[in-house]
Formats: C-alpha cells, structure tokens, sequence
C-alpha cells in the first residue's frame, strides 16, 4: 500500500502517546495534531484531548472545516491548562523553529533576542512544558538550521544541558522522548541523554542523516531499523481525521513515505 | 488489531475504601455542612482503615471518623456544622488530646495549591502575628527581592486520597459539582495522588452535556482514580442543589456525642448498615428531597 | 424613643463601615450582621454584602426564614473569599471569645491547645483575616475571661504584639478598627496602639468598664462621650433586617440600651 | 438623613482612557484573537498616552499599539492572531529593537496571581533551564524545607491598570463573561491598581441574573474602576458567543504591516474614527454578527 511521508510521519508520532496512560496528548500543527488522535483512536483510549480550543472530546476532532458537532468529555480553558500540566498529566509534540544536541528548542526569535534577525513567537508555555511533562519534537524540514549547532538562538523549552542547571541536575519534570524529522525518528536515548536515532524513514541512511544535523547524533547498536510503513488500518484512521487532506500540504511536494518509490 | 477498551472508573463505595491504607493522609473536599462524602465516610468507619492523618474543612466527616478512632493526626482550620457552631465529637475528641495541627482556612488551600503545583511550598503573610505560626513545621522565607520582606513558608499538604463527593460522573471520571459553591475541592484533586469519587448519578458522557455545563466540570478526568454511585451520599449533609442538610438529623447525630453509650446506639443504627437500610433509617429518599433550603 | 442594648450595639456597630469605601462588610453573629445591613442601607451603598452562603446581594438580607427571594448581584464562594480578602477588600466585624491589650483574639481553645479545656470552632479564617483587612470586634458579655489579662490562650487573630513581628513591626495590612460590648465603644488609637474607650453606653461608666477588663484601658481625652441612641431612621432598618426579632436573643434578658431606664 | 446616591461607574471611552497615564504599566485581557478590548486599545490610539509597558497574552491589542510607537516596554509570552500566528506589527517592532520582557505564559499568570494576592514573588520551575531565566529580574529562592530545591522566585507582576472586555456589565460594575474560555481576566483585575472595563451591554443588575449565571462572573465589583458600553467592542477579536473573530479583517489589519503606509491608511479609516463609524467601516452590526465560528 503506497503512503505519503506525512503519513509516515502521523504514524510514527502516534506511538509516542501508546504507554502514556491517562495523560492530555496535545499535538501542535497538523501532523502532530494526527498523530494525537491516531494514538487515542487506536492506542490508548485513555489519553485526553482537546477540540484545540478549550473543550476535552470524546473523539478526536478531524481537521478544518467540521461536519458533525464535536463530543465535549470536558471543559480545558487555559488556567486550567496550567493546572493540568503542572502536574505533568500531559504528552505534547510540538514543531519548534530550532533544536540542539541538548534538546533544548527555540520558538522565539532568530538571531540576537535583542533585536533579532526574525522575531517569531515568543516561548509561549515551552518553559513551563518542558520541565512539568513529557515532550517531543516534529521538524518537517530535518537540517542544520533546524538541527543546529551549539545551543539554539533562545533556549524556549529546556533540554539536558548540564551547564543550565545547579550542580548539572535537570529538574526531575525534564522528559524528552521522541524527535520525528522527515528523515528519521530519534530518541533521548543515547549516552549521557544523547539524541540518537532509531529508525529511519525508508529510503534514508544515517550519513544522510547526520550530513543534516549541526550535531552529532547516536544511534542504535546495530543495524539501525526502518521506520514501520503505517498500516491500512492507520492510514483510515488518518483519512478520518484529515477529510480534507491537509496533511498532503504539510511537506514541500508532498513526498511518498519510501522515497524510493517517487 | 482490536481497539483496547474504553475507560471505566466505576467501582462499589468498599472498592473506594479499598484505595485507603492505613497510615494515610487524606482530604475530605466540602465545606461543614455542606456536600461531605458521607457515604463513603461511613463506609471508612465500617473498614479496618486506621491511623489516619485528615485534612478537612471540617463537618461531621471529622466528627465522625474522630468519635470511630480512626484520626491519628487532624490538620484543621475549623470543625463545625455551621448552624451547629462546634461539631461535638470533634469536641471530645480535641479535649481527649487528639494531635492536631492548626491552620487558617486560606493557608490551608494555599498549601493544597502548592502540592497540586508539586512545589516544596508557598509563601504567604496569613499566620504572621498568630499562634498558628509558632507551630514549627512552618519556616520563613525572605523575598529576594528589594522589599526583603520575610514571609512564611507554607510546605504543600501533599495527599495520598482525596474524597469527594460530586453530582455526576460517567464511567471515565468526567464530573459535574452543581454546588452554589464550589469550595475546595479541585485543589485537594490536584493534591492527591488519588482522587476517589462518590457521585449522587452515574450517567453517559453525553448526559453531563459538558457542552453546557463546562463551568461546573471541576476538574480533568486524568486526576480521577475511581467512581462510586452514592446516591444522597452527601446526606446528613447537603448536596444542593439536588437536596439540603438534613438538620433534623444533624442534631441526632450531634446528640450522640453526649456518651459512648449514644455513640454506639447512633452508629448501630446508621453506620453499620448498608446504603440502602442508611437510607430507610433517614426516613427515605422522599424525605430528604422535601428538606428546606439551610439559611446561612 | 425607647431601644434595647442590643440595638444601640447595631447602631453603634454599623458606623464602623461608613468611611470604608467599597468593600466587602462581613458581620458574623446577628448583632454584627445587622449593623452591616445598616451601614449599607443608611451610610454606604458601596459596600458588598453577601447572604451568609456565597451570593453578593443587592440589599442586606434580612435574619432568619425569609419572605422574599434575594437580589443577587455577584458570586462570593469560598475561593472567592480568599481573593478578594488577600487584596484587603474587606472590613469585617466577628465575635471573638477572648481578646487581650494587644487587640489579639481567640476563638479556638480555652486553656493548652494540646488538650484544652474547651476545644471552640478553630482558627477559622481569623489570622488571614487579621493581617489582610481591617476588622472590628463583638463582645456580647464584657468582662475579664473575654478581655484577658496577658496574652488570649492561642493568638488566632493577629495584634499590635511587637513580640510577635520581625523587628517589632506588624505587616501593613493589619488595620484593627473597634471593639463593640455590652457596656462601650473602644478603638485602637491609644498610646502605641492601645486599646482606649471612646464612648460609653448609657449609665455605664469608665471605671465599671475597667474593673470588667484584664487590662488597662487608654480613654479618649476629657469627658467620654455616651454613645449615641440610635435614631429613629436606624431603628426602623434593623427592624426591617430583624423581622423575628432575633436581636432580642442575643443578650441575656434584652437590656434596654438605657440601663438607667431598666 | 438622606440616603446617600447609589454607585455609578458608568463612563464613556475616552472617560476610561482618562484613567491611563503615560509611563503606566498596563494589562490587556483576553487571549490573541479572543475578547480583545480593541474599541478601548483604539480610543487608547487616539489619545496622548505614551511609554506604556504593556503585558498582554498578546493579539492585534499588542499589534496596535506597537505600530502606534505607545509602547516603551512590553512583557509577553507569545503575540499571535492564531490563523497568523505571528502578529505582523509585532514582528515589525519585535525586529527594530522594542524593549522586551519574554515570559512564560503559564509563569506570567502566576507572576499576576503573585501581584493579586499582594505578594512579592511566588515561586516556580518554570524558567528553570531556558533562557528565560536569565533574564536579571529574576531571583532565586530556596525551599526551607529538607529538600533545599532552588526555585525561580518571579516577582509579582504589578498593573497600574488592568483593560479588559466583558459581555455584560451593570453600572456597579457586576460583570459577565460568557466566553467558552476565561483566560486570565480575573488575575489580571486583581493584580492592577485601576480595572477599566468595556460591556458589550451594559444592563440592569436583575438582567445579569447572577443567581443564574454566578459562575459567569469572574470578580467581585470592589475591584471594577469604570465601566464604559462597548457594542462590539472586541472586534475584529471575538466576543463569542456574542459575536465571533472577523478573520478577514484580520487579514488586512495584518496586510496594513506591510508599510508604514499601509498602517497609515488603516489608521485613518478603521482608528481614527468614531465607534460608529468604525463599525460602519467594517461592514456593520449584522456582518459581524454572522462571522462563522472560527476553528482553532
């Protein structure tokens, strides 16, 4: 069954959310946002999710324009967000501008913070996220000015730099797990907290991988596996939830998921 | 691959009880009179929990679980059944020498927000100047600030169970409190590491009509353990708007404290009984749906 | 016009809110609760109230079963109460059991607070209280168990006690404004904050008012005013805030406010 | 004795300007595109006020008045329109070197609460490990319990004047808002000196039906400064469920970034100008009333 990369990637990402328990699962921008609702689809019934206003549903709610009225479970207006994720019930994937070998992300500015080159968001609740619940990562564009060298240009979310803590210990909340690229997933797993991959997209092979990165990466031991093609049934669920195929707009000339096939 | 099963919280009140170890801390959620986990107390009483550290706003949970021996430490800012001034077990208790530790009604949710925040503590001015201050588990702390103001620590009055008692539930833990007022209760949730749920109803998700009822959600379902159906299980005390305290009761209630002789009349007759006999002593259902609204 | 001890008490009671601006007056037992009703209705409109249960109400409710549906005008729960209270927004008047020269009051235990005597309510919200907004006192029965010689048996409302201040100096949110009994008005304006007398009810006089205290009394300079009988206008609100009447049960026998007319 | 006359905090936009000085520090509620009081950021352009340090979870209230130069200093999280997500005005001002305070979102509502609860600081992990706490106005406190963590301690966020925009509003200043969401309005009315108010209606006390509506009410009235009547007032923000965001004249609210005289232009026809003929300009009462549902 042919796949596009975004699919791929909606895969991959809902797995991230399958061991969590009851925890809200929050995806930022489209793929992410698929992923979520895979994973509480097919996964783990458990997790919480939100209409992306400040509603918890039943159901995960397909993107863009709705056809039936959303299931409220639940009222998520933003104090109560900060509630909630102050005491780490929640798993998000986020899309940053920028990130480091430490893990620490950047989404507000480039450049000087000063007067920056290009004044993007500002850190939004990437501070508090990082040290209070899980997170992981969605660049849609895996290079080195994604994947930078050094530190990023504003630290938004905390990562595993000794150098940014007291005695070099990260606050017991810091849990980074996954990083999906369109080249490869990747985890915090390698030595000393070491982002490393751990499967790459078909197609794609580490050097190319690492030739893209300001950093250097682990991997695995051994041969480094391929991540899975989504199944039929994951790819329903993706169809379900993006009726209007937004996710086919996400990666520049929507790639197929094996890039050998294009 | 077949879909893994929904959620289900529901248990039976002896399946809550069962979440409740000796030695615990635990938070009773309401206000005095007014919507206290009576049922599920009861139940407490007829277990062989004991030793129990009990922070409430207190009613006659406190009077009870005190007159039952089942309090090792009380941490309080009041006890009482408001047209009731001074709950009298807590009475008897309190002048036996019951270990307590005093605190001002808004420290002690200061203190619950700082647990439901999982910091070490909070600082605040209330208890400066009072007794309430002299007790040596709180310390001070000193703004690093040009004001160099020196306030206390308030350390956060961590749980392990919180008791509640809501209107509705479905089987996920979704809630709805219909209360006049809310009291504390989302920040005991927040404290404890379980939330142990009494719902007047059990109903479907799509019966809560969150849609339109989101202001009295409480709080997300993640941070709730388990669900019980109990219904009138507020009941002396009120659940309004679905019923009011039961005043006449409460002064029976209050009159068992005069001897363990009463005491042990009192608890024959209404605690060690199941919920359904509880509710035939009380006078049934029909009676307590036709008590008049408390003035306050 | 003929009018009982306790209504000269309301009467008197109720001029502690005249000058407070907009906040919440809070009168806990029906004397104090009815001289807020009165402070409302005649002196400031401003002022919030509530129905004793969470509602602010448009007009004072009046004591005891009621004949007419209350006119709300704003929530008050409890959580509410903490907020509004932390910014200072309120005056209240409470009866203490016990208060001593330093205007400190008790309402939590007679005798050792490990295994007291006579175990009372509890601290309630009174520290809090204390140091936040301004609060005046109600003591039905002056006499020496109620206005102590040294310190009241556990300090629940804080005071003008240098002892118990960094450097000697109280937070500036302490602001303790009247003592109302049975037998005179006092303040807090005497020497370093002492407790001083500056109105005398009808018949009574300043030295009756010492013999019945456990501390020395500061007085107003010159002759002590009597205080005022109420007027005619006062009289008739607390009747319309006491339809039952339940002012004439608070004080034993009801005096009259006259004692000279007894 | 004559009664004394009743409260009445009822004035008129430019009455509610009257009460913001330059150099003051001020809050704007709401969230990005959401309850924005945008007739109130106008008036505000149109009036002398200057140097203003602003805090706001920021939409085209910050937008605005960042292209009107009545900035001196802004604190922010993010300032975005949602479906833009970054506020082009902003981003023109962020890049030619507007002073900057850069927090939290979670951490500045509770540097709010710190300010509202009239304490210096409060302490937080949020910030630990970001840049963000570099930032010197930060201090560090340690817990004075045994386990010594050292926090952020984040120092109240003080307002001389909080600006935010309800549906309802008596002359008393009882207010309603009816939004799904409520933001950090309540926070941010008690952390200011001043609260200055727009009401898409403002109606009598027994119209706001607070028996009905109380958990609609987010504080209590001693806080409300003033009260001006703003019929869409939120707009092209939205006030919903009165009325929804105007994507497309965010649109070319946004377009007007991209010189000074475009901005110019858009000034003159949509800021410059009465209320009346602002909503004239924008297509009027019914347009706005049928803006679809906007999807986050």
């Amino acid at each position: 069954m042919s796949y596009s990369l975004a699919e791929l990637i909606i895969s991959a990402g809902a797995l991230v959310w399958r061991d969590d328990g009851e925890v809200l699962a929050t995806g930022i921008t489209p793929l992410p946002r698929l992923a979520a609702s895979v994973a509480k689809s097919l996964y783990n019934p458990a997790l919480m999710i939100t209409d992306g206003e400040c509603y918890f549903v039943e159901e995960p709610v397909p993107l863009g324009p709705r056809s039936a009225p959303i299931k409220v479970e639940g009222w998520a207006p933003y104090p109560r967000t900060f509630d909630n994720l102050w005491i780490g019930k929640r798993h998000a994937m986020v899309a940053p501008v920028q990130i480091d070998r430490f893990g620490q992300t950047n989404i507000s500015v480039i450049g000087d913070h000063a007067k920056p080159k290009a004044a993007l968001l500002g850190a939004r609740g990437f501070p508090g996220n990082s040290i209070n619940h899980a997170n992981s990562y969605f660049f849609p564009s895996h290079n080195k000015r994604a994947l930078v060298a050094g530190e990023v240009d504003f630290v938004c979310s905390a990562g595993y730099n000794p150098a940014r803590y007291v005695q070099g210990k990260p606050p017991r909340g810091l849990d980074l797990r996954a990083i999906i690229t369109n080249l490869c997933v990747m985890d915090f797993n390698g030595p000393n907290k070491a982002i490393r991959v751990t499967s790459l997209h078909p197609g794609v092979s580490f050097d190319e991988v690492q030739d893209n990165t300001g950093f250097e990466l682990a991997r695995v031991e051994g041969e480094i596996p391929t991540t899975p093609a989504p199944s039929a049934e994951v790819l329903a669920e993706i169809a379900r939830f993006d009726p209007h195929n937004i996710r086919a707009t996400i990666l520049k000339d929507n790639p197929p998921g094996d890039r050998r096939a294009a | 691959m077949s879909k893994p099963l929904p959620l289900n919280k529901v248990t039976s009140l002896d399946g809550l009880v069962g979440q409740i170890k000796s030695g615990m801390t635990i938070g009773i959620g309401g206000w005095a009179t007014r919507r206290k986990p009576m049922a599920l107390v009861r139940a407490l009483l007829r277990s062989d929990v004991k030793d129990l550290t009990v922070f409430a706003y207190g009613g006659p949970d406190i009077g009870m679980l005190a007159a039952a021996g089942k309090i090792k430490k009380l941490i309080f800012a009041f006890v009482s059944m408001d047209h009731i001034p001074i709950e009298p077990h807590f009475k008897n208790a309190r002048q036996a020498g019951l270990p307590v530790m005093e605190l001002d009604e808004g420290m002690a949710q200061w203190m619950l927000r700082a647990a439901g925040m999982r910091l070490p503590f909070l600082p605040t001015r209330v208890g400066i100047g009072t007794s309430i201050a002299d007790n040596p588990m709180f310390k001070r702390v000193t703004s690093p600030f040009e004001d160099g103001e020196e306030l206390i620590a308030a350390p956060a009055l961590k749980l392990d169970a919180a008791l509640l008692h809501v209107h509705r539930s479905d089987e996920k833990g979704n809630v709805l409190t219909l209360s006049p007022d809310t009291f504390f209760d989302d920040l005991m949730a927040r404290a404890a590491d379980k939330t142990l749920i009494t719902a007047e109803q059990i109903v479907s998700t799509a019966e809560l009509d969150l849609a339109r009822n989101a202001r009295y959600h409480p709080f997300e379902r993640a941070i709730v353990t388990a669900v019980a159906e109990a219904p009138f299980g507020a009941h002396p005390t009120s659940a309004a708007p679905d019923y009011e305290l039961d005043m006449a009761h409460l002064k029976a209630y209050a009159a068992s404290a005069e001897s363990p002789e009463v005491w042990a009349s009192y608890r024959t007759k209404y605690v060690d009984v199941s919920p359904e006999d509880y509710l035939a002593a009380v006078g049934g259902a029909d009676a307590i749906r036709k008590s008049p609204k408390a003035i306050y």
